[in-house]
């Protein structure tokens, strides 16, 4: 494989986990709530789909296993900061602490054994023959259309282009204004942090059936943040997200890479590369564009939990 | 009584009908003991101070807040609106008197917010069609794709009333709809409100105005501190007995006009002075083009024009919020470099700014932070550098006493008080420290009749008192009622200076619409 | 007739609070405790061994006590952040920086104590500063989201820290494992191991509580935070108090850092920090960002960090040590806000 | 000085670990010389054992609360150094070993492995195994174990593809497979065809089976990874040392020593992969013979990655400066820059 196919196929592969967790965490800021748990949700969706292909070797069973889970854990956050209104930065922290111990007391008994079933890669005819991205995207497994592809289309259309997607976006903005025109603003509130949530976990199943076949203690290893902070970047949009989570795998492949040529870099310096590059793309087109302050601008009521009685 | 009234076949249940309706907030009494019934084919007003619970009341009607006790009988029907979707389901829609808009939203967007009739694939194309064509349909000017924080608050409160009646409620709640309309807007809203009364809809109208209430209502309910005091058929009633109803004694109009023996003299030198003055709008757009604009102390220079014609813009530049990009300001004739709004304040001028929610006040800190907002620089708040929450509550109390605004905690957010309370607080607030000018932007807006009469009082009194006032106001009367002179304002240029007492009615109009000045008026 | 209804109040009545946090953290425990007897350990014994062993000996206080410190200090350092809104969740990366610079002054200047750790201060304080500077300016002037940016400086930081004192700062001595020498300059200790990190960290937070209520910049603080377009109108220099605000709230994460390098641990090494940022978030929102509040909501987690260290000598894995601590937060951000409720009868 | 005798069934040993014990690496390791002492000595009043114990002042803390317990002996499984050393101080009758540590006190004492022996003999393998003579190396931070480990390899991989070289990839963490898994893929990417490297995990080795090259691995066998891939293991054992430990401390002999296990002593090359070839196999184990007779290829002249030489010709490095070595030899790249 030549340098850029190589760099471009680890950044797809690497980039779908923090693409899939950001997807979730687009849908459950778009409606006003920050979901800080998503570091645990990944933990707990690694561990289930692993016991999962344990059982029963399907690779899709485990994702959808995990999604599962992750919904469950999404109707517990879900309640709290939605229904309970309680505060979504502790919950959201606290999410994180219990799904990564909740995971790693689980996963004592699937450490050191390799995934027994995982997504292979599907070759799409003609697309995979194409230079650099063909054999990069086109040759992956089913997960990483679903991720790169599938999902981020279907979001972007249902956020932007349909009526749901306009009422599910007011929640965010103005939840008082979308109760007064009718829209049940706690139950979407419920629906798509619950749904983010398990794409949280699915961003785990992803993890451990597709990129590091395998479960560990701390395999999702900050990924979850990252995945948070990407959200902004991305200014809370679908297809941004995903490109975002790609930009960063492509980053990080490429430290390896530098690495692995010997560029006359300091490794630690390679490391930090993504975190750097992420910090300078987000600064530097907002002080070359002044529009892009509105374009990248937060949901205006994300945070803040609402209360009908209260003005 | 109207026609449509009279040709119901008895017995026909009220459309909607308030039984016995309680409302509590923390330490306040909002309603109780409420009994309301609008009937088919009527428009039915709502009066009362402000704070007396109307606004409260309909949040009820439309599901927002669940009442403390009561009942809520729809077409002879008991329901419970646990939501505002079941209101909505039930015919009911309103405006309210706090926007319920997505500033990050378009227009058309705003316009299609919660609703059914809204296609399920929804592009920007799409809703912006449509909302044209209702804009169209219900003669309200709207600009379907700007967004709604551009929007001056008129053009805002438009938006608000096409939303709801494009969506065919039978019962319209209008919590203060013309606060903000033209004479002209407010006419044809007449006439909408009217057909839609003729087709058998009712319309709940909540207003300060009386004359408007008496002109569009057929009978009007009213509240006074939480509970209701009488509904009367408006053709019994005239603006002084309701008045006297509403607030519990008759109200004096003063003539604002007179001047008092001893009342300062109009200046000689402008006090304030924009000379050919530009400035940008929010979205980065020119909105003042070479204004120029002379306020001298001792009078009262009314602006007009419809909202949206760069009033906002206007009152930030005249009091250093937003700095022009071209032309100067003087103040005693000595140009303003690099002053901000601080600087304006420490040099007696003061601005009671339009949308006092989001940049008058912190709606979420207390009263007291709010009310001492121009102040807490000084003694007695500040002393050797150190600010005194005690002293700031003292003069907080000071400014809510003589604003006539009842608090119950001083340390609860401001955010909790009525829209015209908080109104009295931030014009009082200003008064203090308007010792030069004051920049008075729809002062009125949302005051009862009590308030507005005082609020008018005071500013006249500052007048006399040899401060500068500027009155950006759309409603015509109030201008005429108060100003020296005024300046028409019209797509951020000043159209032309007419002297109150050479005023043409029509002339004014026609500059509102953008015809220039045809003689230039001394 | 009467029913009885819910009523929430704009702000909770602090023996309410109180009552509902200890019932969180009581029902949290019980769970738990349903849980462990069910998997075969003994939970009162637990209990009772985390308090004998937390309170019945000098240990026991002198460990959270030295907890104590890091926590205080970036709660407080969050804490101030929120004054203005700004939602510093860099205080991770900026304890970094502040262990950092202190420890190029520990080991690279020489002189006495009395010289060194001042300076040391001062270099940790900047070092915090520093490290968030450009999230600041980045807010200021072109409105980025504080938040990411923040954040990844945390990675970033944590990097430079492995960097250094695994590669040119490395230990060539003792060759202790990845770390520095050991700094000769310590802050003096006063009570066992305890050092007067401690004093000074509650000294701070107090300070910041008074000048934030009782000066005009407190004011201005509170009005840009609140509501910008507010002080805008005040005439205020919101982006001078953003601008301010946000370096003090990385001085205080940066100062952190250097009591925990100059009074606790002695080297700089990778993972200082232990997650005392991160952790100073919660600190920050458990207090609702009372700079005083701080003081007992960092007493409360270094209480349940310690509890969950004695915990795992007790056979607990810190796995299910640390899904207890979630759980114990979570029950109290959710007692937190019911106790703004209170049940009023309504006659009908 | 030795500590008093402690009974049996009065004595409290205490485990601190870096990782989870279930890590199937380093710390698993650790945790089966555990189980050996609880079999040897049954009768024990407590055994404690702490996993994932930070390098931070949580381990002071953790450490203290072992002695609150009355722990007899605490063994540090990954030197946590002065956080340690603290807890040492005041506990003077307790009996501490540091693995990995390099401080002697009247209560402490250290041990570690000799890791390079059966990493040379590994680098032999990997000289006869890899076609490209490109070898690819994950670490985890640029500290004195990788550097020896580095060096050793290559040296061995050098007696037979004297061309080869090593390239070596950090990924600045101790545990990330998400990273190893992604360094695993850049170095083949880049040319090479035979992985190591000194994680706990199996990331590399599972991308190594994926893209068909050989890999080698540390801690434990953990073939069923990558068995086509799998070459074989730095394998250490820790339970004789343990139960050798704790006897003495019972006893009332223990002293603080310093112990290095050398080859066929706790650490040694793992039974090689089903697809090694039977000679390279043989001609591996020719040089593992080799050094359990007691020869060192740890000999000069040594030169490092600028050229210089940095051990004279026929000089012997000892265990020592192997322990502590700090610099590449030449042809290994990545680690200084
Ligand atoms: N959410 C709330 N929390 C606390 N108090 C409230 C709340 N909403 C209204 N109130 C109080 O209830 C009373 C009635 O308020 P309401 O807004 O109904 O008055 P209003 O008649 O509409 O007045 P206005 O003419 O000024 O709009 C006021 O004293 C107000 O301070
Ligand atoms: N509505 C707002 N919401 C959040 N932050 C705001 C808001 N308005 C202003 N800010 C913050 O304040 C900063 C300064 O804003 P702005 O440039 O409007 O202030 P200014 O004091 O007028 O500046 P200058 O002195 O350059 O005119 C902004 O960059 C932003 O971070
Ligand atoms: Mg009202
Ligand atoms: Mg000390």
């Amino acid at each position: 494989m030549d340098l850029l196919t190589g760099l471009f196929s680890t950044a797809f592969l690497a980039g779908g986990v923090l693409a899939l967790a950001a997807l979730g965490e687009v849908l459950a800021e778009r409606v006003g709530v920050v979901n800080l748990g998503a570091e645990g949700l990944m933990a707990m969706g690694a561990i289930t789909a692993i016991a999962t292909v344990t059982a029963t070797p399907n690779p899709m069973l485990g994702f959808i296993a995990a999604l599962a889970v992750g919904t469950l854990f999404g109707v517990v956050f879900a309640t709290a900061t939605v229904w309970l209104r309680a505060n979504q930065v502790l919950c959201g922290l606290a999410l994180t602490l219990m799904g990564t111990g909740l995971a790693s007391t689980i996963g004592r008994s699937y450490s050191g054994m390799p995934a027994r079933a995982v997504f292979a890669p599907i070759e799409i005819p003609f697309l995979s023959q194409l230079p650099i991205l063909g054999k990069a995207l086109f040759s992956q497994n089913i997960l990483v259309y679903l991720i790169y592809i599938i999902l981020p289309l279907a979001l972007h259309y249902l956020l932007f282009k349909t009526r749901h997607g306009l009422n599910l976006r007011a929640v965010g903005e103005n939840p008082a204004a979308a109760d007064a025109a009718g829209i049940p603003v706690n139950a979407i509130r419920f629906a798509y942090v619950t749904a983010g949530s398990a794409l949280a976990a699915g961003a785990g199943a992803y993890l451990t059936l597709a990129f590091v076949p395998s479960w560990s203690d701390g395999v999702v290893a900050g990924r979850g943040w990252i995945a948070v902070a990407l959200v902004i970047f991305a200014g809370y949009r679908p297809i941004p997200a995903v490109l975002s989570g790609l930009l960063f795998g492509l980053i990080t492949a490429l430290g390896f890479v530098g690495q692995a040529r010997g560029w006359p870099v300091a490794p630690a310096v390679l490391s930090m590369l993504p975190y750097l590059g992420t910090i300078a793309l987000i600064i530097v087109p907002v002080l070359a564009w002044q529009r892009m302050r509105r374009v990248m601008a937060a949901p205006a009521a994300l945070g803040e939990p609402y209360f009908r009685d209260v003005r | 009584m109207n026609d449509i009234l009279q040709s119901l076949p008895p017995g026909t249940p009220p459309l909607v009908q308030l039984k016995g309706i309680a409302k509590y907030f923390p330490g306040v009494i909002a309603n109780q003991d409420v009994d309301l019934d609008v009937r088919p084919g009527e428009i039915h007003a709502l009066l009362g101070e402000n704070g007396a619970g109307k606004s409260t009341l309909m949040n009820i009607l439309t599901g927002i807040y669940q009442p403390n006790a009561g009942e809520i009988i729809i077409d002879g029907y008991a329901k419970e609106f646990a939501s505002p979707l079941d209101a909505i389901a039930a015919g009911i829609g309103m405006v309210h008197q706090h926007f319920k808009l997505v500033q990050a939203f378009t227009v058309a967007e705003n316009i299609h917010l919660g609703w059914d009739k809204t296609p399920r694939r929804a592009s920007a194309q799409k809703l912006k069609a449509r909302t044209a064509e209702l804009a169209a349909k219900f003669n309200l000017q709207v600009r379907p794709d700007a967004r709604i924080s551009e929007l001056s608050t008129g053009e805002q409160q438009r938006v608000e009333i096409l939303r709801v009646l494009a969506r065919e409620a039978r019962v319209l709640i209008l919590d203060e709809p013309t606060a903000v309309l033209t004479p002209a807007e407010a006419r044809e809203l007449f006439k909408a409100l009217r057909e839609f009364r003729n087709r058998g809809n009712a319309v709940i109208f909540i207003s300060h105005k009386l004359d408007e209430v008496l002109e569009i209502s057929d009978r009007i309910t009213i509240l006074r501190g939480g509970r209701k005091i009488a509904t009367e058929q408006a053709a019994d009633c005239n603006p002084r007995s309701l008045a006297k109803q509403m607030v519990g004694r008759d109200i004096v109009l003063a003539d604002m006009r007179q001047r008092p023996a001893g009342a300062a003299p109009i200046s000689v030198e402008p006090v304030l002075r924009l000379d050919a003055v530009s400035a940008l709008g929010e979205t980065g757009l020119s909105a003042l083009h070479g204004v120029t604009l002379d306020v001298f102390a001792g009078e009262i220079v009314g602006i007009a024009g419809v909202a949206g014609n760069g009033q906002r813009e206007l009152s930030q530049v005249l009091t250093g919020i937003r700095a022009p990009s071209s032309g100067q300001i003087l103040v005693d004739g000595k140009p303003v470099t690099r002053a901000n709004a601080a600087d304006f304040v420490e040099m007696g001028i003061g601005h009671i700014p339009e949308d006092r929610l989001h940049s008058g006040l912190a709606p979420a800190l207390s009263v007291t932070i709010n009310a001492v907002m121009r102040e807490y620089k000084k003694p007695p708040v500040t002393t050797a550098g150190l600010y005194r929450p005690g002293a700031a509550t003292t003069l907080a109390k000071d400014i809510a006493e003589i604003a006539d605004v009842a608090v119950p905690d001083f340390a609860m957010p401001i955010r909790n008080l009525s829209g015209g309370n908080q109104q009295r607080l931030v014009a009082r607030r200003e008064m203090r420290i308007a010792s030069k000018v004051l920049i008075a932007a729809y002062p009125s807006r949302g005051l009862d009749v009590g308030a507005i009469n005082t609020m008018l009082k005071y500013i006249v009194e500052l007048r006399d008192a040899g401060a500068g006032i500027v009155l950006i106001s759309e409603e015509l009367e109030e201008l005429l009622n108060l100003s020296d002179r005024i300046a028409v304002l019209y797509e951020g240029k000043i159209m032309g200076v007419i002297d109150n007492d050479k005023v043409d009615i029509d002339e004014i109009g026609l500059l509102m619409g953008g015809r220039q000045q045809t003689k230039e008026v001394a | 007739m009467s029913s009885l209804r819910l009523q929430r109040l704009p702000s909770a009545h602090p023996g309410i609070a109180l009552a509902a946090r200890v019932a969180a953290i009581v029902i949290a425990l019980l769970l738990a405790s349903i849980v462990l007897e069910i998997s075969g350990a003994a939970p009162l014994e637990l209990g009772a061994q985390v308090i004998s062993a937390t309170f019945g000996s000098t240990y026991g206080i002198e460990d959270l006590c030295l907890l104590l410190i890091p926590l205080l200090l970036t709660g407080l350092a969050v804490a101030v952040g929120q004054q203005i809104g700004a939602w510093n969740i860099g205080a991770e990366g900026q304890f970094y920086a502040g262990a950092f610079s202190a420890t190029a002054i520990g080991l690279f200047v020489p002189g006495p104590p009395v010289v060194i750790l001042p300076l040391m201060f001062i270099a940790g304080a900047a070092g915090g500063m520093i490290w968030i500077l450009v999230p600041t300016l980045a807010r200021a002037y072109a409105g980025v989201n504080e938040l990411i940016t923040t954040l990844l400086l945390n990675f970033v930081a944590a990097l430079l820290v492995y960097y250094v004192s695994t590669g040119p700062w490395r230990d060539r001595v003792g060759m202790s494992n990845s770390s520095t020498p050991r700094l000769s300059a310590e802050i003096p200790e006063f009570w066992g191991l305890v050092h007067w990190g401690l004093p000074l960290g509650v000294l701070m937070a107090v300070g910041f509580a008074l000048v934030l209520s009782y000066s005009k910049w407190g004011y201005e603080v509170r009005l840009s935070g609140s509501n910008p377009s507010a002080a805008k109108y005040a005439g205020i220099p919101v982006r001078r108090h953003i601008i301010t605000v946000m370096l003090l709230s990385g001085m205080v994460a940066g100062i952190a850092g250097m009591f925990e390098v100059a009074g606790t641990v002695h080297r700089l090494q990778g993972g200082i920090s232990n997650n005392f940022g991160y952790l100073g978030i919660m600190v920050a929102v458990l207090a609702r960002n009372s700079c005083i509040g701080v003081i007992f909501s960092a007493a409360l987690m270094a209480l349940i960090l310690n509890a969950g260290i004695i915990l795992q000598t007790q056979g607990l894995t810190t796995s299910a040590v640390l899904a207890i601590t979630g759980l114990i937060l979570f029950l109290t951000a959710i007692g937190d806000e019911l106790a703004h409720y209170r049940i009023t009868r309504i006659k009908i | 000085a030795t500590l008093p005798a402690v009974a049996e069934e009065d004595a409290v040993i205490g485990f601190g670990h870096v990782g989870p014990i279930t890590d199937e690496g380093w710390t698993w390791s650790h945790h089966q010389g555990l189980l050996a002492v609880k079999e040897a000595f049954p009768k024990l009043k407590k055994v404690i054992e702490v996993e994932n114990v930070p390098y931070s002042a949580d381990a002071t803390r953790t450490y203290r609360q072992f002695v609150s317990e009355g722990a007899n002996m605490i063994f540090d499984t990954s030197s946590t150094g002065d956080f340690l050393h603290d807890v040492v101080k005041r506990a003077p009758d307790v009996a501490f070993m540091e693995c990995n540590g390099h401080q002697t006190m009247d209560n402490l004492g250290w041990y570690y492995l000799a890791h390079w022996y059966p990493t040379y003999v590994l680098g032999v393998a990997a000289g006869h195994l890899s076609k490209t003579g490109k070898l690819g190396y994950v670490a985890s931070f640029p500290v004195a174990s990788v550097y020896t480990s580095t060096n050793a390899f290559l040296m061995g991989a050098r007696t037979v593809n004297p061309n080869a070289t090593l390239q070596t990839i950090v990924i600045n963490s101790w545990f990330d497979p998400q990273a190893a898994t992604q360094a695993g893929t850049a170095l083949i990417d880049n040319g090479c065809d035979f992985l190591f490297g000194i994680m706990d995990e199996a990331g590399y080795l599972q991308v190594a089976e994926k893209r068909g090259v050989w890999a080698a691995m540390w801690n434990t066998d953990i073939r069923r990874y990558g068995p086509n891939s799998y070459v074989s293991s730095i394998i250490i054992d820790f339970k004789d040392f343990y139960v050798d430990q704790v006897k003495k401390r019972l006893a009332g002999e223990w002293t603080p020593t310093e112990n290095l296990f050398g080859m066929g002593k706790g650490v040694d090359r793992d039974a090689w992969g089903e697809k090694v070839p039977a000679d390279v196999a043989k001609a591996a184990d020719a040089v593992r013979d080799k050094i359990l007779g007691g020869w060192s290829p740890f000999v000069g002249e040594l030169k490092d990655t600028t050229g210089t030489v940095r051990l004279a010709k026929d000089q012997k490095m000892t265990e020592l400066e192997l322990y502590n070595w700090d610099w590449s030899v030449e042809g290994v790249s990545g680690l200084t820059s």
